[in-house]
């Protein structure tokens, strides 16, 4: 890591130090060992292929729910509420207007688990990772169970406005309503761009698409 | 030159077991490599297998048996100590023959 | 793995000579390959490997049994046993349908052999697995599906 | 596979057999085929090739020195290799650090046969320098097989190992924003077809801690646990983990002392 970036993540460990508020009293953790921490990760990574030691800068939310004790607290129940709201507010809506593109495409980008490692090629496309962690179309038997199956989406929840708003929401930038969800944001980490959402949402909310039928 | 045989051969009631992993990579000759260009066949052809010097047992294989092989088969016959050697000859010309004993 | 250790508890022998001179493109050693049946191998379907091998048709037996699981987690590893129960078993073939190639193995039976191999195959997706037998100079087999799902996160 | 998969298909008969309803069946056939799958792999795991090939380079002479790595002290006493890996990571006192195997193996190829160890750090995984590396870790793992896990925390050193790796495995960054605990923090959950133990439980840690080395089935490779972390990080969308660094380590350590008392089974056979 060079020393630029081992400064940013100095920096963002005392912040959590400080929102941690003196509730850390323990001599290991986030606010305890946060020297020996930094100096750990300093040693421990090093630049590959198009993959830098930057990527170890935390922004607020991975900084926040990388400490699950205070994640989970009842005090920093304020915080989580801030960090979904910031991360809503970073959404950013179709500019065409449309919610939904291609489903067949979709369902090509949900198998694909590709892109952003420092194994990928610079023109690699990332993959949504769907079918790691969700059950999508029911004929995909190879799906993951992290997250809860999608299987039947539109029929079970509708296709209401309201139902595309938030399933956008959710797809753009899972954090804007669960502060410490599993699920990666792929519109806002720039995963994914919004003509792939756009292909996702159709997998999901399409009547055509096999998973609503 | 290929690298040894791991060779394991067992006498139950009358028939002894042999079962052999050897090492090999099974190129199959459909491959890519990072720079695209096809990875040449390069697989074992034939396996045979002698017990006490008697020739018991021959294959004969193509590219789709996978990477570094196992194989398990059954003779008649056989006792503790006697001696079991199997062969194997690959697409290039490429021998190696390993020895055991049955237990 | 290093490549030329050589293992203490194994006694080796190596066509050493024959091999490198096969390997410089110098001697063909036709002795060791005179039994591979290359039509077999270059069998595009069941039917055109039962020709290769000297048959014309292949039955389905009860009598020939196909042992694996149905569904692979890898295709580059299918364990497959493939056993025979008729007298006289001469041959065991196993065949991948769905493979560019359909033939994987030949096993010659002589009178020491007891009819019941275990190995492992490439299937490069779903297909139908064939244990074809030649008991007696004619030919029989079993058919069993083996589906091959993806595994890991599929990067 | 022989009696093993044979039972395990007659099991997944019986459990068709009992189970009514099309998607309860559908559910089952496949957990129940994939488990038979796994089954028949056991038999024959060609891990043994690796433990055979790590041995001689135990044994053989090698580097400036022209030595072996038969001195060499894994914890319990210089040669001494039976038992050893049940009781790694742990607190060396020449090189006042914690270790695991492989870090460990390059300080006695360091310092017994004077071998530059850094060209071994940086070796790709999948290059011989790294299988080399990787075979003598495996022969290291199958003279503990069927040992219990017995790491220690009581030097202060391995007690902060310890407790860095818990921070680190929950330290989430990278454009997924994953932490090892996004996959290994949860009881029963998969990627695509592919179990996910809960590292924070005993047996979860057991299952990710003491089957690896384990030779992987999709690559046709061997693999170490140092390998096992570098491909996680890379999926995580980290940048690349340096072999043994203290980091790696420390994640070793966590897993292993939430392992403590379950039975090694190295070396493995994986997806």
């Amino acid at each position: 890591m060079n020393r630029r970036t081992f400064c940013a993540v100095t920096a963002v460990l005392s912040l959590t130090v400080a929102s941690a508020a003196g509730a850390q009293q323990a001599s290991w953790g986030p606010g305890a060992d946060d020297t020996a921490f930094a100096t750990m990760l300093q040693a421990s990574f090093r630049n590959a292929g198009r993959v830098t030691v930057e990527r170890l800068k935390q922004d607020e939310t991975q900084a926040f729910c990388s400490d699950p004790q205070l994640a989970t607290s009842k005090a920093a129940a304020k915080q989580a509420e801030a960090i979904e709201a910031a991360n809503l507010a970073s959404v950013k809506w179709p500019s065409d207007g449309k919610w939904l593109g291609d489903w067949k495409s979709g369902e090509r980008i949900a198998q694909s688990g590709r892109g952003l490692t420092w194994t990928d090629s610079p023109t690699q496309a990332s993959g949504g990772n769907c079918y790691n962690c969700h059950q999508i179309d029911a004929k995909e038997i190879s799906h993951g169970t992290i997250g809860p199956s999608l299987h039947q989406y539109r029929k079970l929840k509708g296709g209401t406005e309201q139902v595309m708003r938030e399933t956008w929401a959710k797809i753009y930038n899972s954090k804007s309503s669960n502060a410490c969800s599993n699920m990666p944001r792929a519109g806002h980490m720039g995963i994914l761009k919004e003509t792939e959402l756009q292909d996702i949402m159709a997998l999901l909310l399409d009547p055509e698409s096999p998973v609503n039928k | 030159m290929g690298s040894p045989m791991r060779i394991r051969a067992a006498s139950k009631d009358g028939v002894t077991e042999v079962r052999i992993l050897m090492n090999h990579e099974m190129e199959t000759g459909q491959r890519r490599d990072g720079a695209g260009n096809v990875v040449p066949a390069w697989f074992i052809q034939e396996v045979k297998a002698s017990l006490n010097g008697k020739n018991v047992m021959q294959a004969q294989w193509g590219p789709s048996i996978a990477k570094n092989p196992y194989l398990a088969f059954k003779v008649k016959g056989g006792k503790a100590g006697d001696k079991v050697s199997v062969t194997w000859v690959d697409n290039k010309g490429d021998s190696r023959t390993d020895e055991a004993n049955v237990t | 793995m290093t490549d030329k250790t050589v293992g203490r508890r194994w006694v080796v022998k190596r066509g050493a000579v024959l091999a490198a001179l096969a390997a410089a493109g110098m001697v063909v050693p036709k002795e060791l390959f005179a039994s591979w049946n290359k039509a077999a191998f270059e069998g595009k379907t069941a039917d055109e490997v039962v020709k290769a091998l000297g048959g014309s048709s292949a039955a389905a037996s009860g009598e020939v049994q196909i042992i694996a699981s149905d569904i692979a987690e890898n295709g580059a590893v299918v364990p497959i046993q493939a056993v025979s129960r008729l007298a006289n078993t001469q041959q065991i073939a196993i065949l991948v349908l769905a493979n560019p190639n359909v033939l994987a193995a030949v096993f010659d039976v002589g009178p020491d052999i007891v009819p019941d191999f275990t190995t492992r195959i490439k299937m490069s997706q779903t297909s139908n697995v064939i244990v074809l037998v030649k008991a007696d100079g004619k030919f029989v087999s079993a058919t069993k599906e083996i589906k091959v799902t993806l595994g890991g996160c599929g990067g | 596979m022989n009696a093993r998969l044979a039972a395990a298909l007659v099991a997944a008969l019986a459990a068709v057999a009992v189970f009514g309803g099309a998607r309860a069946q559908d559910k089952d056939d496949t957990a129940k085929g994939i488990e038979a799958y796994r089954e028949a792999l056991k038999d024959g795991n060609p891990a043994e090739l690796f433990e055979m090939a790590g041995e001689e380079l135990w044994n053989k002479p090698a580097g400036p020195k022209n030595a072996s790595l038969q001195g060499c002290d894994l914890g319990l006493g210089p040669g001494k290799v039976e038992g050893a890996f049940a009781q790694l990571p742990r607190y060396f006192a020449d090189t006042d650090k914690v270790q695991d195997v492989e870090s460990r193996l390059l300080t006695c190829m360091s310092a017994l046969q004077g071998i530059d160890t850094q060209e071994y750090v940086d070796a790709r995984f999948g290059t011989p320098k790294k299988n080399d590396l990787i075979a003598l870790a495996t022969y290291i793992s199958g003279a503990s097989k069927d040992k219990p896990v017995a790491v220690t925390l009581a030097h202060p050193k391995a007690r902060q190992m310890y407790e860095l790796g818990k921070r680190m495995f929950f330290f989430q960054a990278g454009p997924h924003d994953f932490s090892c605990a996004t996959c290994h923090g949860e009881e029963g959950r998969r990627i695509r077809m592919q179990d996910l133990p809960n590292i924070m439980t005993k047996e979860g840690a057991a299952a990710g801690w003491t089957s690896w080395p384990a030779y992987r089935v999709s690559s046709g490779q061997m693999w170490s646990m140092q390998w096992r972390l570098n491909d996680c990080f890379r999926q995580q969308r980290f940048p690349e983990p340096i072999y043994a660094s203290d980091m790696t380590v420390a994640l070793s350590m966590y897993m292993a002392a939430n392992a403590n008392g379950s039975t090694v089974a190295t070396p493995g056979i994986k997806r």
